[in-house]
């Protein structure tokens, strides 16, 4: 369960995020969409106790995470998978050591932390990558590889923000089945978009946000492209 | 267990790919540390040196005290055997009557028929001390004067003495003086070449920290690059010490071969694993510290 | 003109290019398209001589550009506004200072400079945050900056690698008219672009590459989804 | 021409720019170039002191040569005044024969006796140098004892002029070559602090080149910018070590008055200079060097 009571966010001044109350049950898959600086990124940072907020109140399973110190923080963050707008690579590590940092920092055995990442480079069809650095990859075999990683330590949440970017449109929709998949497995999931084919096409919740609020919340969401 | 082994593992696995990953960077801090521990241990060996000259020629001055024609010869004797056993004296040396007519004479050979119309030898029977530590000369002096049944004058070049005092005094306050703030010069740079590797690397410091990783995780392969960086610049530095000092130290007994010079690898063989010690300890606090304020994320 | 002779390109040991063979008019328009890893981003660096080719010939306007040295070299790029699909901003500048650097470059007054600047901001509604530092802003954000910077010096030749990525649909038809209005006053366009939408909707000339090489070359495209 | 003054602009707002925007690598590599600057102002100072305080030693080591009884007065004075204007020579003192007996009363006040039952003073008049440069005692020595008609004999206390030749040499080497070193070290480490601080930005330059920017276009503002690093370390340094000097110096010259030390103004504003200007022309050939590899784009 994501709670957000009146959760208000300025960067030195410029308000990212104004009153945003919104609620995710358990499970749930949800688009998040809005034009460019409506405050998407911010929201999703927020959720993963990267950035503070000013005001208001942010539950996750009941907890209020501005309250979270130290190795609960840790704690607290093993249970959230993200995927970067920026990607976010190790630009020192591999396809592989970057995909299984997150099970390495748990401390998972070598054998056990190769696996995984086989399996999942085999499921963003970047296997034969795997021991390339990320500048050595195109710009959407990176983004498939911080989708990766954020998959492979199976977490509780499944934070994306816009999974698709730079993603050729065949491989973005077996992507998306790829986090519905995931999602079926119970993982809640919030999708930060641009992509209309997509959230047109699978029909589910649509939050959209603008200049830091969130302007609608649609149970069966359209992108309205004009 | 079993997960802190792995993470060992990783750990040092870690650390190697880091160093090597960012090589310009490290070879960058490895030569940078190694070359301000050479200018260290140099400094020290040479501070070493000079203090040691300095003492040497302090040696050379001396007390003379003249013994009284009518001074009982055990009394001469004890005195004697005392001086030796006195910290600070170097060298004690009976000159007796004959010997300082000899070397009357020897210094003025024209003259000897001065002395030679004298009925006696006129000149006294003298101790002569030589200095391991002058400083204590003055002191010292006023003790043997106490002693009137023995000597008749005790004599101090007093200049001399002060002005070696004085010299070895300051240049023993520089040398120490600008140890200790080699010293600090030396630590300060490794860390702070050490911190603009690791700020270069902050990034992956957060990224880390938002995927899930303890503190302790981050840390690790940095505390281990940077015990590295300092033992790998040390041993350098070490090496070429040793190098340095069987080449030179030989040639420098040599030339002022009547000074006790410590080249003796005993000395050389501390100083090094003196220094291999500095670069451990620098590398790895100097790590820890700098990758301190980025954990905080 | 851009021509393209049987170029090939590897990154140690691994083929990007393979025998590509394409030629675009002055002041024509096409878009790049194919899946990830087709090798758009390394056919536009091969143009802006970034990366060095290993076999066939690359002429624009006429001139090897292999053979292109020192001065020229500078003098080759000016002729060129490129916007990168990794943004590459200098996150050390302000927008202004990103976006007008291609001016300064060319010694131009500072006055001449924050003219173009102001101009060209306002045409990508970026003014307002002219004084943010490149990590200040969203991911669209930062995307439409590398935009303005790519067309402020109104370049003979643009190169554009995924100019749409992270950008809200709505802005990503304003900016695709926008290359449309620069196209009309004689610059050469390339586009490379995974956004099938505008493709589709543009119905302009596709180079659909796959694999290194060139599979389709259609004067009136379309951006096949399935 | 309008061109190149908007360049310059350009290049000075830009390194200030960057100077501040990448504070954290700017100020290390100032405090960097100050401490090491600062180390071999130091250096250099102390190494000048220690020249000074061993050529002062040095000083008190002399030569006497005994005047004859029958040597012609106006030859003597001649002599004098020819050694007086020698160069290495630092003073000339000619004792008398009734100098010289007072001088041996006082020494041996308990035996005046002995001088009073000679006839007449046995003591031989002399003339004692003291030298600045003990190097050529052994040839003036020999000089002098070839004018036989004059001196009886030459008296050179060998083993301390040769003790304090070995050590003066010996100091002067050890310090020439930790000067050049050390220089060398402040040289290298100020230039790979330089290094690494353009190696953090080195995807700046390859932007700035593919957007059309010419060599010199990047380069001016990392060049400006390694300049003020250099000058503005060199500053501190400059600043720290005339506070030092005005500091310590005095107290110094109190310790060891005898000794003529250099504590005056223009030396030390020389060597200020001089620092400054090292870390200008460090500074900016570091930048222009570290920055060339990564213009090959
Ligand atoms: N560090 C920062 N300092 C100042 N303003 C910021 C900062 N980060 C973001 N902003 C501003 O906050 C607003 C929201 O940014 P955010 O990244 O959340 O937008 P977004 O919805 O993710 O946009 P996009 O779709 O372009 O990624 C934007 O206007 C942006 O300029
Ligand atoms: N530096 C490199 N070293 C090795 N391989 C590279 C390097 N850069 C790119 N590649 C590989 O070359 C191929 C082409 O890359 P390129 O970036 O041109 O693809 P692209 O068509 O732009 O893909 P995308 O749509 O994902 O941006 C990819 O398979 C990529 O992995
Ligand atoms: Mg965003
Ligand atoms: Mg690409």
């Amino acid at each position: 369960m994501i709670v957000l009571q009146g959760v208000s966010k300025t960067y030195e001044g410029f308000t990212a995020l104004s009153n945003v109350s919104v609620s995710i049950a358990r499970g749930e898959f949800a688009f998040l969409i809005g034009t460019n600086g409506a405050g998407k990124t911010t929201l999703l940072r927020v959720l993963l106790r990267e950035e503070p907020f000013d005001q208001g109140v942010v539950l996750v399973n009941g907890v209020d995470i501005s309250t979270i110190r130290g190795a609960s923080l840790t704690k607290f963050r093993r249970k959230i998978g993200m995927v970067f707008q920026d990607t976010r690579l190790l630009p020192n590590a591999t396809v592989s050591e970057n995909v299984g940092l997150p099970l390495k920092v748990r401390g998972r055995s070598n054998r056990d932390v190769s696996m995984a990442v086989n399996e999942v480079l085999k499921r963003v069809a970047l296997l034969e990558k795997a021991s390339r650095f990320p500048k050595q990859l195109s710009g959407g075999e990176q983004r498939k590889v911080a989708l990766a990683r954020a998959i492979i330590s199976r977490p509780e949440i499944l934070l994306c923000d816009e999974p698709t970017d730079s993603i050729n449109p065949l491989h973005a929709r077996e992507i998306i089945e790829l986090l519905l998949d995931i999602n079926a497995d119970g993982v809640t999931t919030l999708v930060a978009t641009h992509d209309s084919d997509i959230v047109n096409d699978l029909r589910r919740r649509v939050i959209r946000m603008d200049a830091g609020g969130v302007l609608e919340d649609m149970a069966v969401g359209v992108f309205n492209t004009s | 267990m079993k997960t802190s082994l792995y993470s060992l593992r990783y750990v040092l696995g870690s650390a190697v790919n880091g160093l090597w990953r960012n090589r310009t960077m490290s070879i960058g801090a490895i030569i940078t540390t190694t070359i301000m521990l050479i200018t260290l241990a140099a400094f020290l060996a040479i501070n070493d040196t000079l203090n040691q000259m300095v003492s040497a020629l302090g040696r050379k001055s001396n007390l003379i005290a003249y013994v009284r024609d009518d001074a009982r010869p055990s009394d001469v004797t004890r005195i004697i055997r005392d001086l030796q056993g006195q910290s600070g004296v170097a060298e004690v040396v009976f000159v007796t009557k004959e010997d300082a007519l000899r070397i009357f004479q020897e210094r003025f050979t024209d003259q000897t028929d001065v002395i030679d119309i004298l009925q006696a030898n006129p000149l006294p029977a003298s101790v002569e001390l030589r200095m391991e530590n002058p400083a204590i000369l003055p002191s010292l002096a006023d003790e043997l004067r106490e002693l009137s049944d023995t000597f008749e004058t005790v004599v101090v070049p007093l200049d001399v003495v002060e002005r070696l005092i004085a010299v070895s005094n300051v240049s023993r306050v520089a040398g120490t003086v600008m140890v200790i703030a080699l010293t600090g010069v030396t630590l300060f740079v490794v860390v702070n070449t050490i911190r603009v590797a690791v700020y270069a690397r902050r990034q992956e410091i957060e990224i880390m920290k938002l995927v899930g990783a303890t503190d302790w995780f981050v840390r690790g392969p940095f505390i281990i690059e940077g015990a590295f960086i300092g033992v790998f610049g040390a041993t350098m530095a070490a090496g070429a010490m040793v190098a340095l000092y069987a080449q030179v130290g030989p040639s420098i007994t040599q030339i002022i071969s009547f000074l006790p010079i410590n080249t003796n690898v005993a000395y050389v063989r501390s100083l090094a694993l003196f220094i291999v010690l500095v670069g451990l300890v620098v590398g790895s606090i100097g790590s820890y510290f700098s990758v301190r304020r980025y954990l905080a994320v």
